[in-house]
């Protein structure tokens, strides 16, 4: 029980990508459990947004705001900086929008 | 605790990962981030969940949002659920079964319908029981997972499926009982009450002192939910704002029993700002229905002052 | 068919009418017998008649039903032959043992007819005499084993010494009491069985 | 080296805890089964054993515990009875559906109404369609046998399912006897250590455990709970002959006593069995042909293996310590004649409700239900397929 993960190791024991509704009783995990974290982003959320965040890059100030208050975890840093919404997954809510302080994200319809 | 750096805690790896079905504009995933976030990088973490939103929605096989271990059990015993588990690592720590130099905490996440009821017995227990792990109630008022009906968290007046406003009726009698105040007299390690404020500062302070302080902690989070609430999505964070400003909401902590109020609105704002922008209410706003709103506004200010006085101000 | 020797306890909650069976059972045990003891169960409290059993024999027991035609019956408290038919279902060629000061010709006519062997034995004065207290399980066990000859004497002491130091091994001064005890009411019963 | 002892059933399972030194046990009091508990804190208290004990609120509560404990890795137990077992029911079929070896200290007694606390089977019954491998003792001597063969059989990764080791209340698990204890080396080296492949606590590798699951999944993920359970038969045996080899007492899925000539066979489970034994060896003497079949293993239900060994009988007296209330027989009634009818063994069966509320079933009763299967078979007078035996009427 003591083993520890080695660097670089290959964390996704489950491979999510052999499981689908189609896959015979004998292939599924036991118990179905998933002997890994953070699967959901394999399952693209972003099919369900009708209106889509759009940043305006001059009005940003990085204050990270629209990042906090994010309920899908769709507005990823890089370095320190806010970079492009996680489109894949972002649905529409426009939370961020009405949070940002700078008016810097904007709603548009449509995906 | 550590200083509070926005960018810093922003730059930490997300441990609940986007693909999760909950509704656009949940408050409930948003109030999740936060309190992982206040999880130093370098420890491990089991996350227990009851049944609810949250459950069915972050882990709909094989898709888990989780990054970290996770476990849900059933609807009414998260408590009970996380309290096996805090309790196995203290053993295999002692018995030598697991890595010494590696850490894990404990942390469980329910509704209020598995917090304030059906899982009030469970919660109760393992509060009481001091497992050093945290139960964090994401408090949206009513059982949303199953079509928004009534629950002991529930504001009065509100109008649910299960006690609609009608001809006869103004919606929910009773009060919303106080958990946070029946956790704190359960003599635990920590309680702190709060919701979301621009900079999260409140929450992640919250949640990390909930987090590192040995032995059971509570944390009660209101977090809205924009189809119970009937408000558009967009607009939660003003929602939680006015819930703090007018004293819906006050934000506290109990620390081994001391009382303390983490923020204090410079003026008081009237109950109808809170209610107004909310369809639950919307009948209240009805003429000749403003004494239910004076009553409202009575509970409102009677538990202000019953926490003023628990803070000793 | 034969389920051993079957001896079956009459007492009142809390005065220890079923750890005198398991004693019994424990000392048969020792003396490499195959045993039983248990007692009937119900949520009787404190004071409440209650009934306890032992089957003892040569051979592994089997049966698990209570014990309807006992061969010996233990009577922890006098007061009890008002209220519980002591003698029911007792085979005619065993015998009855009565905690009390009376004479067995006094007891017998309390027994609604019983004809077999009546026993009495003193367990209040055998007990206040050797431990100064009032227990009566010691005397009470040594005069079921003296009656039903069950185990011999010897065996039966020696192994009783073993057990009371085990269980008494932070009040040794218990010890020699019930020992004296047992003797006590030994001898008082040597003549009569 | 066997050591001699007497014990009571409880003692006998306390003690096999002490040997095992399992990591976690959750337990909530209950009426037979307390002395559980009280035993192992004690040993704890003591220091002789390091298992962490949690003192929950419920029965609900320590069902709920073991299964996070033992999704975290912990090797995990607890034990209860009637109304505890049903409170926790829920909790049961979370148990084996996540797959969790859990061990469970069944001690039988009566579900309510009335409440009454004596021994009859109707909480281990109730639980029978929840996944749990469930087995029955006779006596303190097998009930330790059967908990030290717990783990290895749930265990077992051909299984990872929770197991069910139970006893009659009061009538075994108050009642002191003779008792043949293993070494506690032998035992540990018998038990091994526990090591799970996956848990919740192995650092850097996350699990995630009970999803939610669409209704494509749902079914599959049954079937293969079921296959599990089903294949827990072998692995039953298995053990079954290593532990032989280190108590030198045999195990199979029931025990046959007397059967290989047997017209009329009394099958039954727990320590009824016992009196069926003794007052078989009586009817034995009288030239009658008798013989009993004590039922171990009541899950997964050898159906195939009871059907064969009934085959060569006239006459079945089916013993179930539970009523259905369906009108049409006890578990142990539907489950044979079902078993029987799908071999095309058409042996007459007769099913009797006895010991409800610990009721005293007597060897008395076993020679009247001999007695009434042979006037069944000789003189054509058939009884009730379906009836209570030691009722008042």
């Amino acid at each position: 029980m003591k083993k520890k993960l080695a660097k670089g190791e290959k964390t996704m024991r489950t491979d999510i990508s052999r499981i689908n509704e189609q896959t015979p009783h004998q292939e599924l995990t036991e118990g179905l459990m998933v002997f890994a974290g953070g699967t959901s982003k394999y399952f693209e959320t972003g099919e369900w947004r009708t209106r889509t965040p759009i940043l305006n890059h001059d009005l940003c100030r990085q204050c990270m705001v629209c990042s906090m208050v994010c309920p899908d975890s769709c507005i990823p840093l890089k370095d320190g900086e806010r970079v492009e919404f996680d489109y894949k997954h972002c649905k529409g809510c426009g939370i961020c929008a009405k949070a940002c302080p700078f008016d810097a994200i904007e709603m548009k319809e449509g995906r | 605790m550590s200083s509070y750096n926005v960018k810093e805690m922003m730059s930490k790896k997300d441990r609940l990962a986007p693909g999760h079905r909950m509704c656009a504009g949940c408050g409930a995933t948003i109030g999740v981030r936060a309190v992982l976030r206040a999880l130093h990088e370098e420890d491990h973490a089991v996350i227990a969940n009851a049944t609810g939103c949250l459950e069915v929605s972050s882990f709909m096989y094989p898709y888990t949002a989780w990054e970290d271990s996770y476990i849900h059990n059933a609807f009414e015993n998260a408590g009970a659920t996380l309290s096996g588990v805090e309790t196995a690592y203290k053993v295999l720590k002692k018995k030598g079964k697991l890595p010494e130099d590696e850490h894990f905490k404990f942390i469980a996440f329910g509704g209020d319908g598995g917090t304030y009821d059906i899982g009030f017995q469970s919660l109760s227990g393992a509060m009481e029981r001091g497992h050093d792990m945290v139960y964090v109630c994401y408090d949206n008022g009513a059982y949303m997972n199953t079509g928004i009906q009534r629950s002991s968290a529930t504001p009065r007046f509100a109008d649910t499926t299960t006690t609609p406003a009608g001809k006869c009726s103004d919606g929910k009698m009773q009060n919303r009982k106080d958990l946070a105040s029946i956790i704190a007299d359960h003599d635990v390690a920590y309680v702190g009450q709060s919701t979301f404020t621009l900079n999260f500062n409140d929450l992640h302070q919250k949640a990390e002192k909930a987090i590192y302080t040995e032995g059971a902690s509570f944390l009660n989070i209101m977090t809205p939910c924009p189809r119970g609430w009937r408000y558009p999505t967009e607009d939660i964070m003003e929602i939680c704002r006015l819930a703090v400003e007018t004293c819906y909401w006050p934000m506290f902590e109990v620390e081994h029993g001391k009382w303390r109020l983490t923020y204090e609105p410079k003026k008081k704002l009237p109950i109808e700002d809170f209610l107004r922008p909310q369809g639950r209410f919307k009948h209240l706003f009805k003429p000749g229905n403003e004494h239910l709103i004076e009553q409202f506004q009575a509970e409102v200010d009677r538990r202000w002052e019953d926490l003023l006085y628990k803070c000793n101000r | 068919m034969s389920n051993g020797f079957e001896i079956r306890w009459h007492g009142r909650g809390g005065q220890g009418a079923k750890t005198a069976a398991l004693l019994l059972a424990d000392a048969a045990f020792k003396t490499g017998k195959y045993v039983q003891g248990f007692p009937e169960y119900g949520p009787e409290r404190m004071g409440a008649p209650i009934t306890a059993y032992n089957r003892i024999s040569d051979q592994p027991i089997r049966v698990h039903s209570n014990i309807y035609t006992p061969d010996l019956v233990a009577v922890v408290d006098e007061t009890l032959l008002h209220s519980v038919d002591v003698t029911d279902g007792l085979k005619e060629d065993g015998a009855v043992i009565v905690n009390s000061p009376k004479s067995p010709e006094e007891i017998r006519p309390m027994l609604k007819g019983y004809k077999g062997k009546v026993y009495t034995v003193d367990a209040r004065k055998i007990s206040v005499e050797a431990l100064g207290k009032y227990f009566p399980n010691s005397p009470m066990l040594a005069a079921a084993v003296a009656v039903s000859g069950i185990m011999e004497h010897d065996a039966f002491i020696s192994e009783m010494r073993n057990s009371y130091q085990h269980k008494f091994a932070k009040k040794p001064e218990v010890i020699d009491g019930n020992m004296l005890a047992l003797q006590l009411t030994y001898d008082a019963l040597k003549d009569v069985v | 080296m066997a050591v001699k002892d007497r014990m009571s059933g409880n003692e006998a399972v306390a003690f096999a805890i002490r040997q095992i030194n399992p990591d976690v046990m959750p337990a909530f009091p209950i009426t037979p089964s307390t002395e559980i508990p009280q035993m192992v804190s004690t040993y704890i208290a003591n220091g002789e054993i390091d298992t962490e004990f949690i003192p929950v609120e419920s029965e609900h509560s320590a069902m709920s515990a073991a299964i996070g404990s033992e999704a975290a890795g912990a090797r995990t137990l607890t034990a209860t009875s009637s109304a505890g077992l049903a409170y926790m029911w829920e909790e049961l079929l979370l148990a084996a559906s996540n797959r969790m070896p859990v061990a469970l200290a069944l001690v039988n007694r009566a579900l309510s109404g009335p409440i009454n606390i004596n021994c009859d089977h109707s909480d281990g019954m109730g639980a029978r369609d929840t996944g749990w491998i469930q087995i029955y003792a006779e006596n303190n001597q097998e009930v330790y046998d059967n908990f030290i063969q717990a783990y290895p059989i749930a265990e077992d990764p051909q299984v990872h399912l929770p197991i069910m080791i139970c006893q009659d209340g009061f009538i075994t698990s108050h009642a002191v006897e003779n008792i043949e204890l293993l070494e506690d080396g032998d035992v540990k080296e018998f038990v091994g250590e526990y090591e799970p492949e996956e848990f919740l606590l192995n650092p850097g590798k996350p699990i995630a455990v009970g999803p939610y699951s669409v209704t494509n999944y749902a079914m599959e993920a049954k079937k293969n709970q079921a296959d599990a359970l089903k294949r827990s038969k072998e692995v039953i045996l298995k053990v079954a002959e290593e532990f032989e080899k280190i108590s030198g007492r045999k195990y199979g899925l029931f025990e046959e006593y007397r059967t290989e000539d047997a017209d009329y066979i009394m099958l039954i489970m727990g320590s009824a069995a016992g009196t069926a034994k003794q007052a078989v060896d009586d009817l034995r003497e009288q030239g009658k042909k008798a013989g009993v079949i004590k039922l171990r293993v009541f899950r997964p239900f050898p159906a195939d293996e009871l059907a064969e060994a009934l085959k060569g009988a006239k006459a079945v007296a089916v013993m179930d310590r539970t009523e259905s209330y369906n009108g049409n027989g006890g578990p142990l009634g539907s489950e044979v004649t079902a078993g029987l009818y799908r071999k095309k063994i058409m042996v007459e069966t007769v099913n009797y409700i006895y010991g409800l509320g610990g009721r005293d079933f007597t060897v008395q009763e076993v020679y009247d239900i001999f007695g009434e299967l042979e006037d069944f078979i000789e003189n054509g007078k058939a009884p009730e397929q379906f009836q209570y035996i030691g009722l008042r009427k």
